[in-house]
């Protein structure tokens, strides 16, 4: 159960790029994030992940203070990212990739996890030999995602996870996203197209200046008025 | 002809193992390491003093040597080149400048100014015929060892979860750091893997020839022509750039002497502006 | 106007003030050689010509972002300039200093090619020039020395010592003003905008390459008048003494000491640097490297904006400290201090 | 400033390294302050000597070896030089040129106007004493240096500025290429090598110029840059040109070091191998080790030479002395080192006691010195400032471990050398 509250933080000292959030994802499997460009959004997940140069508040996992804590000790407690833009790695090929994302297991464990994602993403089998740099992005994205899944997290947290994807794949990875929550993973989602956004998610927030200014159950933002004009542009 | 070649070669190998430290550095940790040199000259001192002083077997006193120089590595990363790497390039450059100054000052102060070298009996024949190329078989014994501790670091950085951890950090720092790798800490194991092939090729090269702290410069210089001829950041490239370097430099010294300088950074000049990625480089890996 | 508004508005002002605190700086420089022995003269025209070095560099490193590691050769072509023209040809001391900015900056526009690289290979490539000319002037019989056998060139020194003194503060004037008016020129804003993000720079039409270009020449040029004037100060011309890497190095450590990006920077990291040198060379003769060499990892390791930057933080401090709101980003481009990369 | 107090503030290393660095800046302050301050003006009763050595840089070595000898004339004479009747305290003041030109001017400079020495002492190296000399020149003044041998310091000092304690190194070979013209079978071919320096060249032209009076053909000439690094190719190219009976090599102890090295690993076996500025200093035994055996050096000074002077009975005493107190045996710089402040001690004994270092009386008096027993042996200076003292002496390194004995001029000889050498 992911909580923050009272979250600021940013780039430069003094300079606050999300400023006093409060989340609490409680039971939601699925929480979408909404807000326009420059919102602080991505600023917001990247806190979390202990990524920003500065940051205040408190996060906990589970009752367990997060905020405090290296970006490569919250990973380990459960708590991954899949990038904009994917993030893999180039030069390693998608075995490595995926062994990378299990980063301290045992041998045996990591050849257990392997096949299981193997068995998620058939098309990762296929090119398992394969240098990421050299795949297609939606195989990029589905190596992201089965790279986080390795390490069997509580918290998996998705930025834009259609962005620059054919429409065939983001259908894919939408479809995905509710069977990821079957084995115990919150997700957390930023989506630029906020109606599939809200439509997978349960709650959502709608972030504006780096302040949480609308929340609650995704059915409901996605009657709200405001929503619809602003994200939606419908009217 | 075939003299220059195989000569060329078997000094190649020595250079090769020298700039794979730098090469990797430079691939992982995005810095120009102007204390490179001072880390070979280092091992070449220590692996010296540790079998004259203590009259511990080259062997031993060898491995002692490249792991003490790793651990000098170690020691830089984390208490100087942590807090700068990620500011301007140019800044750690100054700085790594300054620490070889340092070091090679602490060297001087403790063994002296002098140059020295290890002279081992190994009870080989002084060497054999290849074709019309009169072999030293000491010669060859260090170019073997070269490429096996060059196929060594291949096995370490291409079969490991640590070296996978050293290279996922090359490919994408947040990332690796998203997947729970530790970035501090791989990069102090990467500048120990740096120092520890470093220290190994001092500790070769003080066999062959006569080595003393003021040297360091000329390692750290060749070392980047090695890298700049094999590709930044690519080890194969390392290699193999050790190796055409090996036999340029000594092509230029033996037809040319007196403008082997000129010829060698000529053609560093040549590939600098025809070919930036090198031989073999790995191109997109070196952020800036 | 206390002291912390008028650096401020030094700093922000229009250039004219600039100039003018240059200008002053250099007046009550000039009084020097009345209270100073043949020493201290000859140490603050070295002082000079390093301060000079260090600020030419800065124009195309710090505020182009553009490091240069072969800047040496630009001094060493003028020195082999001013040594060969004044000895083989009995040309006067002028018109070396031209034709040494000249060939200087000539050599400069070879570079274009060179500036399709960035960063670390900009670097490489330049240090490349500078080992292929100092090997090339060491060779070639036409700059090697009158005879055969000779390495280098005895000049007689043209002017006494307090000719040189003026003459190289002259220059120190010249060089810094030029540098105060390039900065705030349509070059310097070109260059803000290079060094920040060049891509950007070039897709809003900023046309980089001739900036990189221009900026590069002038950062040449002066090195090149300073070689020329300093080989008669120096009276004995070789490639060992003008083509040293320690000339390059010691451009880049002033400048980073000083603070890489300010005009003021490579002045206070000249002079500090040249009062530590002192000292550590008088009384610690066995450990001065090993000062200058901590001390180089001390400042980059815990300071690596520079002398500029702890200036600067501490200016902004009082001001903040004396109004109660904090403005949120100074006017004008003030100097960078720490450049962090995102 | 509210998010910065929120930050969790330990006491950061970085503080403590900065305390770290602050206090010991201050501290150096501190100790160079009070010197700075002391160091102007010459103190009455105190001879003032002033010098630079190349301490960083590859000259370091030999420069240490020369700033000991400084260090142990002062200990023979208890620090003290009698002046003008006058037996006053010496002080020294050495700096560090690092082996560059503009720094020595620079430093040369300082001694004489800022410190205001009594006496300046030559630095080692040609470039360095020649900027050191144009200094010392503008000042009107006179310097004693054996640092620099080169002709051009005569061309361009000489007479005036500088008194040259070492001969000119054009005759550097003649012991060495003496000895060997004299053996039998006559050695046929030589093969040189020469650093691009002035000095090495002249040393070339040496060894060119004997060759030719002995009928020896100079065969191979490898002209090296003086930032050489790999001597392998410099073997290759001496194996190229045949059976070698000589191999001279003009180069200072690494490059000599480098040479025999790499002619021995790829099978170069010349009769004779000559190391032109080979030192007889203990590294070169010690890395060359049993490659040293047969090897034959010219030097200009010895512990066996039979010379003395008012405090050592003989060289080997001085020698012995020298070892007791460094650890090692003087070296010729050691020996050339310790006669600089020597000769001014020499010169200045009947100084005028109103101005004892006047220039122009000094001058005088160094070019009419004429000492018979000195450490260095006889000391007199030709029109031109340079002593008058040719051929130096050949030594070979023979016997387990390898030592030095003199083989060459027949009146210094204390072996019949060993001609051809061992393989090595």
């Amino acid at each position: 159960m992911l909580k923050v509250s009272n979250f600021r933080g940013g780039y430069r000292k003094g300079v606050a790029v999300v400023d006093g959030l409060q989340i609490d994802l409680r039971q939601s499997a699925v929480t979408s994030i909404l807000g326009s460009n420059g919102a602080g959004k991505t600023s917001f997940l990247r806190g979390i992940c202990g990524l920003l140069p500065w940051r205040t508040g408190e996060v906990e996992l589970n009752g367990e203070r997060l905020d405090r804590l290296a970006p490569h000790d919250i990973a380990r407690l459960g708590v991954r990212m899949v990038s904009e833009g994917r993030g893999t790695f180039p030069t390693l090929t998608v075995e490595e990739n995926l062994k990378v994302g299990g980063y301290g297991l045992s041998a045996p464990v990591l050849a257990t996890r392997m096949e299981r994602e193997f068995n998620r993403f058939p098309r990762l089998y296929e090119r398992r030999g394969q240098i990421a740099g050299m795949m297609s992005g939606g195989e990029q994205q589905m190596l992201a995602i089965a790279r986080a899944m390795m390490s069997d997290p509580r918290v998996l947290i998705l930025d834009e996870p259609s962005q620059g994807l054919a429409p065939i794949i983001v259908d894919q990875i939408f479809d995905l996203i509710p069977r990821l929550t079957q084995e115990g993973v919150q997700v957390l989602l930023v989506e630029q197209d906020v109606g599939r956004g809200l439509e997978v998610s349960e709650q959502a927030v709608v972030i504006e200046k780096g302040r949480a200014t609308l929340s609650g159950p995704s059915r409901e933002l996605l009657a709200d008025p405001r929503v619809r004009e602003s994200f939606l542009g419908l009217s | 002809m075939e003299d220059v070649l195989v000569y060329g070669l078997l000094r190649g190998g020595i250079y090769a193992l020298a700039a794979f430290g730098f090469s990797l550095v430079l691939g992982v940790i995005g810095i120009v390491n102007f204390a490179h040199g001072a880390l070979v000259v280092f091992g070449g001192l220590l692996t010296q003093y540790l079998a004259v002083k203590f009259g511990v077997p080259y062997a031993a006193a060898m491995i002692g040597g490249a792991l003490g120089t790793g651990l000098l590595g170690a020691v830089i990363q984390r208490l100087f080149v942590a807090r700068t790497f990620t500011l301007e390039p140019l800044m750690v450059l100054v700085q790594t400048f300054g620490i070889a100054t340092v070091v090679t000052e602490l060297g001087t102060l403790g063994w002296g100014s002098e140059e020295r070298m290890l002279r081992l009996k190994t009870g080989l024949p002084p060497g054999f015929m290849l074709g019309d190329t009169f072999v030293p078989s000491f010669d060859l014994v260090v170019f073997a060892v070269s490429l096996v501790s060059a196929a060594v670091l291949f096995v370490v950085l291409g079969r490991t979860e640590f070296g996978r951890a050293i290279r996922a950090c090359r490919d994408n720092r947040e990332s690796a750091q998203l997947s729970g790798i530790n970035l501090g800490r791989t990069f102090e194991k990467t500048m120990f893997l740096s120092g520890t092939w470093a220290g190994l090729a001092g500790a070769m090269f003080v066999t062959l020839s006569p080595v003393a702290p003021y040297m360091h410069f000329s390692w750290t210089v060749d070392s980047f022509l090695v890298i700049t001829i094999g590709g930044l950041g690519s080890m194969l490239g390392a290699l193999v750039g050790g190796l055409v370097f090996g036999v340029l430099s000594f092509g230029a010294s033996f037809y040319a002497p007196t403008i082997a300088p000129a010829i060698t950074f000529g053609v560093l000049l040549v590939f600098l502006v025809f070919r930036p990625q090198g031989l073999l480089g790995a191109g997109p890996a070196i952020r800036k | 106007m206390n002291f912390v508004s008028m650096a401020y508005a030094i700093r922000t002002g229009p250039v004219r003030n600039q100039l003018l605190c240059l200008a002053v700086f250099l007046l009550v420089v000039a009084l020097c050689p009345l209270v100073m022995n043949d020493y201290w003269l000859r140490l603050m025209v070295f002082v000079f010509v390093n301060i000079g070095l260090a600020s030419s560099w800065n124009l195309i490193g710090g505020f182009g972002g553009y490091a240069s590691f072969g800047h040496g050769v630009f001094f060493g072509v003028g020195a082999f300039a001013g040594a060969v023209g004044m000895v083989r040809f009995g040309l006067p001391l002028p018109a070396v200093m031209v034709i040494g900015g000249a060939l200087s900056a000539a050599l400069a526009a070879l570079f274009v090619p060179v500036f399709r690289q960035k960063g670390l290979y900009f670097a490489l490539s330049t240090l490349a020039v500078m080992l292929v000319f100092e090997t090339v002037l060491q060779r070639w019989t036409f700059t090697r020395g009158l005879r055969s056998y000779d390495l280098g060139w005895t000049l007689a020194p043209s002017l006494p010592l307090e000719g040189f003194f003026y003459l190289f503060l002259g220059l120190l004037g010249l060089i810094v003003g030029s540098i105060i008016v390039v900065v705030r020129s349509k070059i310097g804003y070109a260059l803000h905008a290079i060094r920040k993000d060049e891509v950007l720079a070039s897709s809003i039409g900023v046309r980089t390459t001739k900036y990189k270009a221009i900026t590069f020449m002038i950062s040449a040029a002066w090195p090149g008048v300073l070689g020329a004037a300093f080989a008669p100060f120096l009276a004995y011309v070789s490639v060992q003494s003008v083509f040293d890497v320690s000339i390059t190095l010691n451009m880049i450590l002033i400048t980073i000491f000083g603070g890489a990006g300010t005009v003021i920077g490579p002045i206070v990291g000249g002079i500090a640097l040249s009062i530590i040198d002192q000292i550590a060379w008088g009384n610690f003769l066995e450990y001065h490297r090993l000062i200058y060499g901590a001390l180089i990892v001390a400042i980059t390791t815990l300071h690596p904006g520079g002398l500029a930057s702890v200036f600067w933080g501490w200016v902004e401090r009082r001001r903040s400290a004396a109004k109660p709101v904090p403005r949120p980003s100074a006017p004008g481009h003030p100097p960078t201090s720490a450049p962090r990369r995102a | 400033m509210l998010d910065r107090a929120a930050i969790p503030r330990r006491p950061s290393r970085r503080a403590v390294l900065k305390g770290g660095v602050l206090g010991a800046g201050a501290l150096a302050v501190g100790v160079a302050l009070p010197r700075i301050a002391g160091a102007a003006g010459g103190a009455d009763g105190v001879v003032h000597i002033g010098a630079s050595l190349p301490l960083t840089g590859p000259y370091e070595k030999v420069s240490r070896i020369c700033k000991d000898a400084f260090d142990f004339w002062t200990r023979t004479y208890d620090g003290k030089m009698v002046v003008a009747g006058r037996e006053r305290a010496v002080k020294w003041t050495i700096y560090d040129d690092e082996n560059n030109a503009s720094r020595a001017a620079q430093l040369t400079e300082k001694l004489i106007s800022d410190d205001k020495v009594d006496l300046v002492v030559g630095t080692y190296g040609t470039d360095t004493v020649l900027a050191q000399g144009a200094i010392v020149r503008k000042h009107g003044r006179v310097f004693v240096q054996a640092g620099a041998s080169s002709i051009r310091v005569d061309e361009e000092l000489g007479g005036h500025t500088a008194f040259t304690a070492n001969g000119r190194v054009g005759t550097y070979c003649a012991g060495a290429m003496d000895f060997l013209a004299s053996r039998t079978p006559k050695p046929k071919k030589l093969g040189l090598v020469i650093m691009d320096d002035p000095v090495y060249h002249e040393i070339g032209q040496g060894v060119k110029d004997k060759c030719k009076q002995h009928g020896i053909d100079v065969v191979t000439e490898v002209v090296l840059p003086m930032n050489v690094q790999d001597l392998r190719p410099t073997a290759l190219k001496l194996r190229g040109a045949g059976q070698l009976d000589i191999v001279y090599n003009t180069g200072w102890d690494v490059i000599c070091i480098k040479l025999a090295e790499e002619m021995s690993a790829i099978g170069v076996n010349p009769k004779a191998f000559v190391g032109g500025h080979l030192t007889t200093s203990p590294v070169v035994k010690e890395t060359l080790g049993s490659k040293m055996q047969g090897i034959i050096g010219s030097t200009v000074w010895l512990p066996q030479f039979k010379y003395r002077d008012d405090k050592y009975a003989s060289a080997q005493e001085f020698a012995e002395k020298f070892k007791a107190t460094y650890g090692y045996l003087p070296t010729y710089q050691a020996a050339f080192s310790y006669i600089l402040p020597y000769i001014y001690q020499q010169a200045l004994r009947e100084a005028d006691p109103q101005d004892p270092f006047n220039p122009k009386t000094l001058r005088d008096r160094l070019s009419r010195l004429d000492l018979k027993d000195t450490i260095w042996g006889p000391v007199s200076f030709d029109e031109r400032g340079r002593i008058r003292r040719d051929a130096a002496p050949a030594v070979q390194w023979t016997g387990d471990p390898a030592a030095a004995v003199i083989v060459a001029p027949a009146d210094m000889a204390e072996s019949a050398g060993v001609y051809p050498k061992p393989a090595w």
